[in-house]
């Protein structure tokens, strides 16, 4: 809804991806849970694009707000390059930007000579410590199959690098790796062609949650739902029955609601020191039956 | 043989779509400074003649000569080139763009692209006045003409070029008597300028007054040419249908029933003022005037078609107003309006003629729980195609590959077959041969006599005379005059048609905006 | 000679599309190793009862000369609804059902009612829809989703013979979709609505009661589309259905349904859904890459329709 | 008088889009703080010329009774084409640009082609085409997006008064469209093709041309779009302008625009794509839930043409 909109207190601003996703929906209602707790020090607006492919809009998002005039900028790029530019332009106008989520290419940013601080968790190092715990399931050798997030997607390759990392490591052996775009539908598709063509596959490692419950329908289609073992990413909340059942082994939690609290606690502290602590790693938490059953 | 002022030769031309041969081994020539009438019935292949030589169809047999050369057009533009214009039969029209730009679409005035407006504007107007349609602004679009205008528009857009061979194909199917004058006088000075007409029409009385030779085809074959001057009526007729037309018979004298329909104070936006008339059963009622009198918006009224401003429709002699606020309601309460233009609203072209027969009342052949009975319906549309006469290979054919006057027979027979009570005819022999036009003659006494109330709306005066039993004519919007039969004479209604135009400033289609575009 | 003519129309209508098809599996069955197995058709079978349903009431409304762009994001909101239905207001998988269903007629209501009351272009009050079932979806399951367990495995579960019952029922309905379409009385209106509504109307017809029957009908289909992905996925993803309306679409025209209004067949539109779901599924199997798989589908799109061109001349050759 | 109706014509004919867009204006100004500034203004006004260009080729498209769908997998294309030419194959920035604008171009005479020579609806070709350019943009880019610097920042960098280059071509190009539309004899046959081919073609016109052409002019604008965008973001991502298609009609379709041909103005499209952009813009200064602005997006998709529906009657009205 709209905002209070005392004059003198800052504005910060919270860009993040696809709202189409339960995770950054986490992330949104994290950061208004903290700004309704600190109302007297900061204004929030969150905004985000449909979808995340969609980075012309989010590039407009930012110049909107800067046009806005608000103070700070978090954001959690759509797309590690295209966003360099624009948040550059945010900050020679004099608004601080921080990085969240999603990290800005290190390469651009040194070849740019840009500081933008980070916050955010490792997607690789997520996505291996998901895979290690899958692979102490199953023999060097075995086959498996990565369904992938969309083919440019930073997370998503990073979280692909990661379970290959994982694989390669145990010598599993990948038969195939097909994008499911984060998708249920396309994800059951894709999972549903790869059992027929190896029906000796042992395992599917998918890139998020939503196409993990398209892999187990598949393999509840095909009746291999206790021969071949699912791993996800995200831990939204439909899979936790699937993982307490075992359907699902295990997913990875990358905290969304702390993430953008960092971001914006992070942005207030630039705001009133204008010194840049330094980035900061957000944890990453392995999710499994025991975990759950743990808590 | 290349004979002095033999203008254009055909000889063994043969054509056929799918199993219908259209023309079959037809020879015929025109002269130069000739007017060569085409006759023939509904789907006899003028048409089909007219189209070859003017380049848009090609012939699958036989050659033609153009001035003693052999002649091939690749496409009208190419006959174009060479002389040869043809004005067909439907109209062809773009509604969205204004008459300017539609008299000279394939060569628009421009300087590298751009259009020349000033100049366009000033051609157009030249133009439209020499079709008498000069108090048209020629920036206004199409579709904002009636038919008979766009028609006129049409005659307009071959007579400014280099013309040696022009076809008209049925050109006065909608003409009324004063803009079929104006034709007239248009021909008379293409022929003296040397230029051969080719004159397709179903009206044999102007034949007689304006053509010098005469050609019949009968079936796609020629059964001969001839001069004008040695053939009656009678004969050209017998040459057409292959037997002699009874046309005594024409009006049955029969005592009129009850009042079905009564308008009063009917007005509607923009045309129709105040007009007030009855039909009682067992009547044919004829509504003459000049083209754009109202007419059409009259009818179109009473039939929920268009909103009504004013006035109330009762039915049956019944003193509360009927409802009628849509075509839906109309019918159900037992109107038909059979609209003047086919294509646009009347036939569904893709589809069979079957299905356009049985459009109407669909229900008439299906199960309670809506399921089509096939055989009910095809048998249906069969027994329309035999009683009507409908020239089509089956009832399967597409509405679309019927000749334009079998496309007309095929609205009128869905009507026939929905039965209403009150029938409203708006030109309903438009461009239907004289066969078919003594057969729908036959058909409207019929329904008279079965004590069903009709209307005829025509632009063919004589028509009306001869099978009215009133006709009310209306001028610029108003109902100027009804006669009864034995009242009226031809000089007493075009009287009354111009009445208004007289009295009152006519009504002029470039300064109104219209009401919702009717094409 | 009536009726083996009529057999014989009949066949020829889908030899282009059969051919293209089975071109397309032999190429597949050459490529790799299981491609040509029951498993595998079976598998096929029961993946497209969605498209399948959306695709035939997609053929209904373009025949009636109009676009339904909203169809993805309504199966989005019909699942969503359901799944929440269940999870969250704890009402029995029956009535969520109905729910599910209902709120997929309403939405199939909703865009027939306005583009008629208003008298505008289908394409964009479905335009508009598409945005706002879509956020509907995201505000009822508060963009989370719902995770359903096996409260209604029933419906995608229940087995004939290796096809699923929602295969089996969407076959039903394609039957009756293309009997309904060429036989009855309702049908006829359908096309004769595409093809000259004016003509329509001034033969006494009200096309408006037509218009909205085929956008609730849609409506219905592809809610009972949505109910059967939820149950296949035992989850409802507010996100489901994304893109779907250019599938849906891109089924009906491979299979000759024109765009223009007044030409179109389900049983075609079913070839078309058959077409599009080989091709997915033997890319998938061969393992192509992503930007080899778009081109493909592109070229395939494309090839599939010009082939059905030439079937189309060659017919017309014979018959003249 | 003639002449003063023709300007009452004229103004009449946007009342109604421009009385929309005021509104949106109105409530956003009441309900945001800086929105009513010149900076935003500004802002909003830099980021329209990509959608503009594309919708403005689309508004031909539909005049001419056809549809485009591939235009954001084409725009997509283009600048993947310029990005890897600067990046990786170091071409000179200007050549870089020719080749992306011939890029576009050859989409465009692709899409035209086909069709023409199999006389396919252009939705199915074009649709086919989408998934082959965004293909092709993958398999250029190897689906990495390229990163470019400030390699063409001079295209979106150079300011007029705070208005973009951009802006300003796309100004320039929407006002020479109008008139290239209602004024020259090219745009006079893409009215003429879209009202009623087949009589275009017997008055001896060949209608091929004229629709190569205006798929060609799309691709050209398209891909002028990719350019401009891909300077903006100093960087070419191949999944650029997704779902752009749907925007670009819509804009056109707000405006008016037919989708059943012979009727369209590029100005009403301006407004068209400026009521999107206002409320884009508008929604994300209020900060509004992703759910509500789908919600309010789509209201006011159909609103917006709903109230064009009036103004169009009232002129009916008055002048009758
Ligand atoms: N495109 C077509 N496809 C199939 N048959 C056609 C086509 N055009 C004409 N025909 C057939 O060719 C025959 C001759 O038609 P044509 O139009 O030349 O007749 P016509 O003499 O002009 O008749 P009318 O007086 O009704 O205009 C008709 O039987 C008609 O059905
Ligand atoms: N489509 C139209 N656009 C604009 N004005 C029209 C249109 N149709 C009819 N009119 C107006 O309505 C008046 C009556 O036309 P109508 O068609 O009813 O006359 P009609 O007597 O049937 O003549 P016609 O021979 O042209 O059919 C005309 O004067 C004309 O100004
Ligand atoms: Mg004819
Ligand atoms: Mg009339």
């Amino acid at each position: 809804g709209p905002q209070s909109q005392t004059p003198g207190k800052p504005r910060i601003a919270l860009i993040m991806k696809s709202l189409a996703n339960e995770f950054f929906l986490t992330m949104e209602n994290g950061a208004r849970a903290h700004q309704k707790a600190h109302a007297d020090e900061y204004d929030l607006l969150a905004n985000g694009i449909k979808d995340e492919l969609d980075v012309a809009k989010q590039v407009e998002l930012v110049e909107q707000m800067v046009a806005q005039k608000v103070d700070a900028i978090v954001i959690a790029p759509a797309d590690s390059k295209a966003l360099i530019g624009v948040c550059k332009k945010a900050q020679d106008a004099g608004v601080v930007v921080v990085n969240i989520d999603n990290k800005f290419d290190d390469a651009v940013l040194a070849g740019q000579k840009i500081k933008l601080p980070f916050v955010g968790p490792d997607n690789r190092k997520g996505a291996r410590r998901v895979g290690d715990y899958l692979a102490k399931q199953l023999k060097p050798g075995d086959k498996v199959a990565v369904i992938e997030g969309p083919p440019n997607a930073f997370n998503g390759q990073q979280r692909g690098l990661g379970f290959d990392d994982a694989m390669n490591a145990a010598g599993m052996k990948i038969v195939s790796s097909q994008s499911g775009y984060w998708e249920t539908d396309k994800a059951n598709q894709v999972a549903a062609a790869i059992i027929t063509e190896n029906p000796d596959l042992k395992a599917f490692l998918c890139a998020n949650d939503s196409m993990a419950l398209g892999a187990v329908a598949a393999l509840r289609a095909a009746g291999k739902l206790d021969q071949v073992k699912v791993v996800g990413y995200d831990n939204i909340s439909a899979v936790q029955t699937l993982l307490k059942e075992g359907k699902i082994l295990a997913t990875a939690d990358q905290h969304a609601d702390q993430i953008a609290v960092f971001g914006i606690e992070y942005a207030l502290q630039l705001l009133k020191t204008k010194t840049a602590p330094a980035d900061r790693e957000t944890p990453v938490d392995l999710i499994t039956a025991e975990s759950l059953a743990g808590k | 043989m290349h004979s002095a002022g033999c203008l254009l030769r055909v000889s063994t031309l043969g054509k056929s779509y799918g199993p219908v041969q259209a023309l079959n081994d037809v020879d015929f020539d025109l002269r130069a400074g000739e007017v060569h009438a085409l006759v023939g019935e509904n789907g006899a292949g003028k048409s089909t003649l007219s189209r070859i030589v003017a380049g848009l169809t090609a012939a699958d047999r036989g050659r033609l000569e153009f001035k003693g050369q052999p002649y091939a057009p690749a496409n009208r533009k190419d006959a174009e080139r060479q002389g040869v214009h043809m004005v067909m039969q439907e109209l062809n029209l773009i509604p969205t763009l204004s008459i300017a730009e539609n008299l000279f679409l394939d060569c628009l005035p421009n300087r590298w692209g751009w259009i020349d407006r000033a100049r366009l504007r000033a051609e157009s107007q030249v133009l439209l006045e020499r079709v008498g349609l000069g108090g048209l602004d020629p920036n206004l679009p199409v579709s904002q003409l009636g038919v008979g205008q766009q028609q006129l528009v049409e005659i307009a857009r071959s007579l400014w070029r280099r013309c040696e061979v022009l076809i008209l194909d049925e050109p006065t199917a909608a003409l009324t008597d004063p803009e079929v004058e104006l034709l007239f006088a248009l021909i008379q000075g293409l022929r003296g300028a040397g230029t051969g007409i080719v004159y397709i029409s179903h009206r044999l009385e102007e034949i007689q007054r304006i053509a010098d030779r005469l050609s019949v085809l009968r079936d796609g074959r020629m059964t001969g040419t001839r001069a004008v001057s040695d053939v009656s009526l009678e004969k050209i007729v017998r040459l057409m249908v292959g037997r002699d037309l009874d046309s005594e018979t024409l009006h049955e004298s029969r005592t009129a029933g009850p009042v079905a329909l009564a308008v009063r104070g009917l007005t509607c936006a923009g045309c129709v003022r105040d007009v007030s008339f009855e039909v009682r059963r067992g009547e044919i009622l004829g509504f003459a005037g000049l083209m754009g009198s109202g007419r059409t918006e009259t009818l179109r009224a009473v039939f929920g078609a268009d909103p009504l401003e004013r006035g109330e429709i009762h039915l049956h002699g019944s003193e509360r107003p009927a409802r009628i606020r849509s075509p839906r309601d109309a019918v159900r309460q037992g109107i038909a309006l059979l609209t003047e233009d086919r294509k646009a609203q009347g036939l569904l072209l893709p589809l069979a003629v079957r299905a356009n027969i049985t459009l109407a009342a669909l229900r008439a052949v299906a199960e309670k729980w809506g399921l089509v009975r096939r055989a009910d319906e095809a048998g249906v549309a069969r027994d329309w195609v035999q009683k009507l006469a409908i020239r089509c290979h089956s009832e399967e054919q597409p509405a679309a590959e019927l000749s334009g006057g079998n496309q007309q027979k095929v609205v009128v027979a869905r009507w026939l077959f929905r039965d209403c009570d009150i029938l409203i005819f708006d030109e309903p022999t438009r461009g239907i041969d004289v066969g078919a036009k003594f057969e729908i003659y036959r058909l409207l006494n019929e329904l008279a006599g079965r004590g069903k109330a009709v209307i005829v709306v025509s632009s063919d005066l004589m028509e009306l005379m001869a099978i009215c039993d009133r006709i009310a004519v209306m001028s610029a919007g108003r109902l100027a005059a009804t006669f009864a039969r034995g009242e009226w004479t031809q000089d007493k209604i075009m009287a009354a048609a111009l009445r208004e135009h007289l009295t009152t400033k006519p009504l002029s289609r470039s300064d109104d905006a219209p009401p919702a575009a009717r094409n | 000679m009536q009726n083996r003519s009529r057999w014989h129309a009949g066949l020829t209508e889908y030899l282009g599309l059969a051919a293209a098809l089975a071109l397309l599996v032999l190429v597949f069955s050459l490529s790799t190793r299981n491609f040509f197995t029951t498993t595998n058709f079976t598998t096929i079978a029961n993946q497209i009862p969605a498209l399948l349903l959306v695709a035939t009431g997609m053929t209904f409304v373009l025949v009636l000369g109009q676009i339904d762009l909203s169809v993805g994001s309504v199966l989005g909101l019909c699942g969503s609804v359901l799944g929440v239905a269940i999870t969250q207001w704890k009402w029995p998988a029956g009535l969520a059902m109905l729910a599910a269903l209902g709120a997929g007629v309403f939405c199939g209501a909703f865009n027939g009612a306005v583009s008629i009351r208003w008298r505008l272009p289908t394409f964009i009050v479905t335009l508009g829809v598409l945005e706002m079932a879509r956020g509907a979806a995201h505000a009822v399951t508060r963009s989370q989703t719902q995770y359903l367990g096996s409260a209604i495995d029933w419906v995608a579960g229940t087995n004939v013979l290796g096809l699923s019952l929602p295969f089996l029922v969407a076959l039903a309905i394609v039957a009756a979709s293309q009997f309904a379409l060429t036989r009855t009385v309702f049908g006829r209106y359908v096309v004769a609505v595409g093809t000259n509504e004016e003509a329509v109307r001034l033969s006494g017809i009200d096309p408006r009661p037509v218009k909205l029957a085929v956008f609730m009908l849609t409506g219905l289909l592809v809610a009972l589309a949505g109910v059967i992905d939820t149950a296949r996925f035992q989850s409802a993803n507010p996100n489901a259905g994304l893109g779907l309306e250019l599938q849906a679409i891109a089924a009906a025209v491979i299979g000759g349904t024109s765009l223009m209004g007044g030409r179109g067949s389900v049983v075609a539109t079913f070839f078309g859904v058959l077409i599009i779901a080989v091709l997915n599924s033997g890319l998938a199997a061969i393992g192509a890459r992503d930007e080899t798989k778009r081109l493909v589908t592109g070229a395939v799109i494309i090839g599939a329709v010009i082939l059905d061109q030439y079937r189309h001349r060659l017919e017309r050759g014979r018959s003249t």
